[in-house]
């Protein structure tokens, strides 16, 4: 709590324009991020990129328009709860001008209503549902994460052709359903055909049953979306769905998951981010700084997010020159184009979604690791992995 | 000495309440030796704090000339001394015959009689082996729980009132038995049938609140209707 | 004389042991009934057979003309029969007071309020007290049952059949246990009931001169058979009861 | 007629591994009366330090051993610190356990790292073989193997050996069997160390069988093995084994033909199993 | 009412909760307002489940399911609705009445059989409702969940304060005067002896339903509150943890008080709360829920009857161990 006790407890809707002098020259901002519990390694990725993308868009000195930068990180421990008891605090305790998060959907939908309410910006990174920038969306969201839709339209570039009979296997709940209803539309619109769509248990172990009437519909590709402990991989394998014509597609995750990979070795699919794929100056930058303080660590899957997020709000800030103000910022930022270690994204204006390059790769054995990693086939441009635009 | 056990002064607490204050007395070998006394004088009490399952915080209680008070329940027992607590302690789900098998020290020729003659004693046991002992009747369950007592064999038994609830012909038959044990084993009874323990007992000890307050040989008390009608009540 | 209650061909069988073995016989009103037998007999399971506890293979049970058979132990207090239990069961973790004070709610009647605070039922706790002290436990009212010592147990469980204040009373061997000086007492507290009372008093114990001092009639069970019925001194004369249940102690005890 | 083969093989190693899961929660619930809420902890315990051993020498079976041995350690420390004060207190038990839940599952993250850890099956036991038109997966063979071994070893154990009665015993009444010279304690503490070494090395055996192991999957597992528990009849490892078997096996022809129930199933069938056989369906005697 | 009657605990619980009420005035944050509305409510859910617990001796591990009916059942009318007070008083009728009918019947179902089942029973059909409302993604919006808009008044935090506080209040001292009541005797005696209870003449099963309509009400309503508090719904309503939280905040207030769940909602809660920040503090105790986990495990061992149980058994043994003396 600070001196200024007006009594913002009833005054609350008023939100929070009138801030104190002090923060004529801070900006402050506060992060939501999982840094305990199950999300933990992606709300740490999220963290060193905030911080590393902080430093290179103010090139190390942490003031943007004559302001000084601040950062709160608060851990949301991916409870909604949590989250929005952390996000209250940030807006109401620390008067925070930008929150920036989080590593779930259910924290960051949980959080995003605040931001209306009290009129600060908000850039989500890296939730990925919809439903964000989709029917839950709000004029104070920006999201420089991709979502789950703009995974679907890359999936779809990645292996759908005329005629190319594709099924898929995701988990059964929204999240597999709504990838799978994404990923159809976009390799329909390619002129692909879905023989079958299979949705397993996500908590499951064995998923036989499951990958038997994968095989007995006799695709072309079978294409997995999955985000869960258990992976099915092995069991793919183990079934010889290889070996009886039907190739694998997937989006590639975080570099813990690539030794489960291991029997999915040439595969085709797409991948959010891996270190070696984006060819640009953020990105050497990024690799090489993160390598110097991270002791010889590479960033991961969703440590560019974080640096993206910190260099849209520097950005925005360099625009407004200085103003923090939501209205000010959010006509700022709506089509604003930055560099990012991705390359190019841009906040589209219809409903804030970061626009974004993703990468169409195989799987392949490398000789640096143990493990398969990500190559690059192309780059799959901001245009090509735009997302049907559903926020109205 | 031939006192196999003996207790001097001996207090306990259960939880912060003060139960016994000073109870002492002695076990000569090879007799049977009666404590007496009204509902909640200490009686049970005494027998748990012997076996080890209440802490004694005062006074001595020497087994075979060695002080045991110190020790754990489990080598208490080990030191050859079998206990029949006053609510049987039957293990309720285990049959009749498992509640005999963990009782069972050794699986030796000299126990397998020991078994049968106890089967002999109480043939309801043998009848009921495969019954699991929480379905016995009362009278049943405190047969099972000498009988539990009896396969090992013991140098000194503690007995809590054995006859309760068992019909006429069995109280005959368990103090036929104990007589017949006296030889190799020690016996410290508890017991409210007067007319029993008069029969098997060598000498008594009065409890009352704590304390012990009187004994003497059983043949006295039998003939001296003052002292009965003084401690215990009876005509 | 008429039956207060009546079995007409009960029996009961665990597996396939028959406990209690096609019974027919008649509880006279305001009488005082015994019943004996070797452990095992199955006087216990009789019982629970008349209070509920337990639902019989076969056969009927009659209170006061009325089948009741199919009723649950509840309806069965309610309508007017007790019982004590053998091995005692009582709420251990509720002060003795509180133990009778529950019977005496549920005689009362009182058994669903749950606006009312308890403290306007002031005259339970009288009366509890008050059969406390029938029962020579009053001193003990505010020590946890699982405290008690043994004898006083089987008092408790007196002074909660008591507070039922039913017409009917089982008491499955009431004095087990209790000390020498006081069964006499108890024995009191018992006869006191069924003479000033007017109750119907059904008994199960093994003390003979108990059942010689009391008992209007006597049962004797035998391998869940109803084996001999008479008066007690015609019962202890009856050689089979002699030589199956009482063996040689008993005149000794009579003495 | 391959397809139901097949999936009838496939849930089977399911259901097998859920026993194993089982097993140790059955000992330590069924026979000691203990709820054990940690039982997940140590299946994770088991799966990383195994897992851990096994990456580093590249030998699986040392990989058990380890896992065992870890099982065997944090089983006498748990029951000697947490467990030994609250033996028949089941409320107590929830506590405590939960807390040591914690405390196992985050401290994983200090020792090995928060990040999801994998792991592959060994070289001899990797792939599958076609035996006619149904493919059989060897590990899945394997896990079957120790399925049925841990559960022939437990019920010799238990059936002819003196330790199973002392233990039901103890847990009914625990002074009563002092009474009777026998050192309950160490009793306790040895079956409760048995069962978190079965909890550990279900926990190793788990790891190659998904490919990932992860800080988190304790809870979800113990959660699982305690539906099988009761579902068995609660002591009973007959009835754990079938319980198990029953659930793999339905997951697997759910999955198949009525993909929609998927999801529900283990809850399904706990529900028609207490609301038709509520004692479980095999009850332990008495 | 003569006021002299009133017990003296009474006075200092309403002089308590006079003071709760003041203290919005005190603290500016409204996070900290926030913070102190979820421990009103995790305490109305942990009293509720301390009928069952602490009372009745039944134990539950489904207790999310009634917590969740509230908080679905309120979300969905509000979010289908526009946000007024009408549609409201909608959402709260729903969440009573489903979880009414839904706690009767699993009373009736598993009640008569002895302990577990219940708690097993419980457990199943939370996980099958947290399965429909997983799949129902029309109305549920899945997994991901959904936000919604409260009606204009209830969107200051100051009122939902004030609400979340009287619904505490009132339910603290009906609960209070409910297991003070003659038939609140009769659950403790369920609870201590069941089949004694019995043969005394009391019915157990009814005052087993009955206690279990009334907790799965209770806890409806308080997921009906924390719906509200948050204004956004996923299926961790549902979850296990927050039945296990419900255990634990009892466990640790004290079974079979009401005050001890309230205590051990508060308690859970800042210790959570500062633990977590410890975490900025320095780096060690980035591993704070190891330390979370430590206090479970020490309130075992030096309050093994919950914080209010050990209080109270210390004052009562006292008055006991003076009788005992005579
Ligand atoms: N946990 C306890 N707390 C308080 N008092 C207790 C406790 N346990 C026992 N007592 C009291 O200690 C006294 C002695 O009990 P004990 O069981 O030794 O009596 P006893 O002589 O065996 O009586 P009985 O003949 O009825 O079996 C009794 O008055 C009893 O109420
Ligand atoms: N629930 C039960 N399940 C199986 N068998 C039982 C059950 N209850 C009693 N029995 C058996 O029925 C027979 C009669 O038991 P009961 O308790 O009625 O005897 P009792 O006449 O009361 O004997 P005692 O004088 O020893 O109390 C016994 O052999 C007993 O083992
Ligand atoms: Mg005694
Ligand atoms: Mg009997």
């Amino acid at each position: 709590g600070d001196e200024d006790a007006s009594g913002e407890s009833e005054g609350s809707s008023n939100g929070s324009d009138g801030e104190g002098e002090e923060t004529a020259e801070t900006v402050k901002i506060g992060v939501l991020a999982s840094l305990t519990g199950a999300l933990e390694a992606y709300g740490k990725q999220t963290r060193k990129g905030f911080e590393l993308g902080l430093d290179y868009a103010t090139d190390g000195t942490m003031e943007v328009a004559g302001k000084k930068i601040e950062v709160v990180f608060e851990d949301t421990e991916t409870d909604p709860k949590v989250a929005r008891q952390k996000a209250i605090g940030l807006l109401e305790d620390e008067n925070v001008d930008f929150l920036v998060g989080s590593s779930s959907s259910g924290d960051t939908l949980a959080v995003t209503p605040l931001a209306e309410e009290y009129e600060t910006i908000m850039v989500v990174e890296p939730a990925v549902a919809d439903s964000i920038t989709g029917s839950e969306y709000n004029d104070y969201i920006f999201r420089t994460g991709r979502n789950s839709s703009q995974d679907a339209v890359a999936g779809a570039a990645a292996i759908a052709d005329e005629g190319v009979k594709i099924a898929t296997l995701a988990p059964d709940s929204a999240f597999g359903q709504d990838g799978v209803a994404a990923f159809k539309e976009a390799a329909t619109d390619l002129g692909a055909e879905i023989s079958h769509e299979e949705y397993a248990d996500p908590a499951a172990t064995d998923f036989t049953a499951n990958i038997q009437k994968i095989i007995e519909s006799e695709p072309d590709y079978l294409y997995v979306i999955w985000a869960g402990a258990n992976t099915p991989w092995n069991q793919i394998a183990d079934m010889k769905v290889q070996e009886q014509g039907i190739q694998i597609s997937t989006g590639v995750a975080d570099i813990a998951t690539l030794p489960t990979m291991e029997p999915l070795v040439g595969m085709a699919g797409f991948t959010v981010y891996h270190h070696s794929l984006p060819d640009n100056e953020v990105n050497d930058w990024l690799v090489k700084e993160h390598k110097e303080r991270f002791d010889g660590e590479v960033p991961d899957l969703f440590t560019p997010g974080g640096m993206s997020a910190a260099i849209s709000i520097v950005e925005a800030l360099k625009n407004s020159e200085g103003e923090t103000s939501a209205d000010k910022l959010i006509e700022t930022m709506e089509g604003m184009s930055f560099e990012s270690p991705k390359g190019t994204m841009t906040f589209r204006p219809e409903d804030h979604q970061a626009l974004q390059s993703l990468y169409a790769v195989t799987l392949e054995e490398s000789d640096e690791h143990d493990y398969p990693i990500p190559v690059l086939e192309r780059v799959l441009t901001p245009e090509e992995t735009a997302p049907p635009i559903k926020n109205n | 000495m031939s006192n196999l056990l003996e207790l001097q002064q001996v207090e306990a607490y259960i939880q912060q309440y003060h139960i016994l204050h000073d109870i002492s007395f002695e076990v000569p070998k090879g007799e049977v030796t009666v404590l007496l006394g009204r509902n909640g004088a200490g009686k049970t009490t005494t027998l748990r704090t012997i076996m080890g399952l209440n802490q004694a915080s005062g006074g001595s209680i020497i087994y075979n000339d060695k002080e045991i008070g110190q020790l754990k329940t489990h080598s208490i027992a080990q030191n050859g001394i079998g206990y029949v607590p006053e609510d049987q302690g039957i293990f309720d789900n285990l049959t009749v015959g498992e509640n005999l098998k963990v009782a069972m020290k050794k699986e030796d020729e000299e126990t397998t009689t020991r078994m049968e003659w106890v089967l002999g004693l109480f043939p309801d046991l043998q009848k009921f082996w495969k019954k699991p002992g929480g379905q016995l009747s009362g009278g049943q369950k405190q047969m099972l729980a000498i009988a539990r007592a009896y396969v090992n064999e013991n140098e000194l038994l503690l007995i809590d009132e054995p006859s309760k609830g068992l019909a006429p012909i069995i109280v005959e038959k368990v103090m036929e038995s104990i007589q017949q044990m006296k030889e190799q084993t020690t016996i410290l009874l508890v017991e409210q049938n007067f007319l029993m323990a008069s029969k098997i007992g060598d000498r008594f000890y009065i409890i009352d609140d704590g304390q012990t307050i009187h004994n003497g040989q059983m043949d006295e008390l039998k003939n001296d209707k003052a002292l009965m009608k003084k401690y215990l009540g009876i005509a | 004389m008429t039956a207060i209650l009546e079995t007409k061909d009960l029996a009961i069988a665990f597996g396939g042991h028959t406990a209690v073995d096609h019974i027919s016989v008649q509880i006279p009103e305001k009488k005082f009934t015994s019943i004996i037998g070797p452990n095992g007999a199955g006087k216990t399971t009789l019982f629970n057979l008349l209070s509920g506890q337990l639902s019989p293979t076969n056969g009927q049970i009659l209170y006061k003309d009325q089948d009741i058979t199919k009723l649950s132990t509840t309806k069965r207090t309610r309508l007017g029969i007790g019982r004590s239990f053998q091995i005692t069961n009582v709420f251990p973790n509720l002060t003795v007071l509180e133990n009778v004070r529950l019977a005496v709610q549920s005689q009362a009647k009182v058994r669903y309020q749950m606006l009312a605070h308890f403290k306007y039922y002031k005259q339970f706790e009288a009366k509890a007290m008050e059969l406390l002290e029938r029962v020579f436990l009053d001193a003990k009212a505010e020590l946890r049952a699982v405290n008690l010592a043994h004898g006083e147990k089987r008092k408790l469980e007196m002074a909660m059949l008591l507070a039922l204040d039913t017409e009917v009373l089982l008491l499955d061997e009431p004095t087990a246990g209790m000390s020498l000086e006081e069964v006499p007492a108890i024995i009191e507290v018992i006869k006191k009931i069924k003479e000033e009372e007017d109750r119907t008093i059904v008994l199960i114990e093994h003390k003979i001169d108990m059942i010689m001092d009391l008992s209007d009639e006597v049962l004797v069970l035998f391998h869940g058979e109803l084996l001999a019925k008479g008066t007690p001194e015609e019962i202890i004369e009856n050689e089979t009861v002699q030589s199956a249940y009482l063996g040689g102690m008993y005149d000794e005890q009579l003495a | 007629m391959d397809l139901i083969v097949s999936l009838a093989i496939n849930g089977l190693a399911t259901g097998m591994l859920i026993f194993l899961l089982a097993a140790g929660l059955t000992l330590i619930f069924g026979l000691m009366d203990v709820l054990n809420f940690a039982h997940g902890g140590l299946f994770v315990w088991g799966a990383f330090s195994g897992v851990w051993v096994y990456n580093l020498t590249g030998n699986f079976m040392l990989g058990i051993a380890a896992a065992i041995v870890t099982g065997l350690i944090l089983g006498a420390i748990t029951e000697f610190l947490i467990i030994r004060p609250v033996y028949g207190n089941h409320i107590q038990q929830i506590l405590i356990t939960l807390g040591l839940m914690l405390v196992l599952g985050e401290l994983i993250k200090v020792v090995f790292g928060p990040e999801q850890k994998s792991a592959v099956p060994p070289a001899f036991l990797d792939g599958s073989f076609m035996l006619g038109d149904i493919i059989l997966i060897k590990y899945r063979l394997f896990i079957i193997a120790v399925g049925i071994f841990i559960f022939a070893l437990t019920t010799f154990i238990l059936k002819r050996t003196r330790i199973g009665l002392i233990v039901r015993a103890g847990v009914m009444n625990k002074e009563m069997v002092q009474s009777l010279g026998i050192n309950i304690q160490f009793v306790f503490m040895a079956v409760f160390m048995v069962g978190a070494a079965m909890a550990a090395l279900s926990g190793m055996l788990m790891a190659p069988y998904s490919g990932v192991i992860y800080a988190e999957m304790g809870l979800e597992f113990a959660i699982l093995a305690f539906i099988v528990v009761v579902i068995g009849g609660m002591g009973s490892f007959k009835g754990s084994l079938f319980a198990a078997i029953l659930v793999g096996l339905t997951q697997a022809f759910m999955a198949y033909y009525v993909p929609a129930l998927s999801l529900a199933v283990n809850m399904l069938l706990m529900t028609a199993v207490l609301i038709f056989r509520p004692e479980g369906l095999f009850k332990v005697k008495g | 009412m003569n006021l002299r009657h009133i017990e003296r605990s009474t006075w200092i619980y309403i002089a308590f909760a006079l003071l709760l009420f003041i203290v919005p005035f005190l603290f500016t944050g409204r996070s900290m307002l926030f913070m102190i509305m979820q421990v009103f409510i995790f305490g109305i859910f942990a009293m509720s489940y301390d009928l069952l617990l602490g009372y009745t001796g039944i134990i539950s591990f489904g207790h999310a399911m009634f917590f969740g009916i509230g908080a679905y059942s309120a979300a969905i009318v509000m979010d289908l609705n526009d946000s007024t007070l009408l549609s409201l008083a909608a959402g709260v009728l729903v969440a009573v009445i489903i979880a009414a009918i839904v706690s009767f019947i699993a009373g009736i179902l598993t009640l008569r059989l002895k302990s577990h089942f219940y708690a097993m029973l419980t457990l199943a059909l939370a996980g099958l409702f947290l399965v429909a409302a997983e799949k129902w993604t029309s109305l549920t919006g899945g997994g991901e969940g959904f936000t919604f808009r409260l009606p204009e008044f209830l969107r200051d935090s100051g009122t939902m304060y004030m609400i979340c506080l009287i619904s505490l209040v009132v339910f603290f001292f009906g609960l209070r005067r409910f297991t003070k009541s003659p038939l609140g005797k009769v659950l403790v005696a369920i609870r201590e002896n069941e089949n004694r209870t019995e043969s005394l003449g009391f019915q157990v099963l009814h005052y087993k339903v009955i206690v279990s309509v009334i907790a799965g009400v209770i806890a409806s309503f308080a997921g009906v509150l924390y719906v509200l508090s948050l204004r956004f719904i996923d299926t961790s309503v549902f979850a296990v943890d927050v039945t296990l939280d419900a255990l634990l905040m009892t466990i640790i207030g004290g079974v079979g008080t009401l005050i001890g769940p309230l205590i051990g909602a508060g308690l859970v809660e800042f210790a959570h709360h500062w633990l977590s920040d410890l975490a900025d503090v320095h780096w060690i105790f980035e591993r704070w829920i190891i330390l979370y986990g430590i206090v479970y495990i020490l309130a075992v061992i030096f309050f093994p009857l919950g914080i209010a149980g050990t209080i109270q058994s210390k004052f009562s043994n006292r008055v006991t161990k003076g009788l005992f003396k005579k």
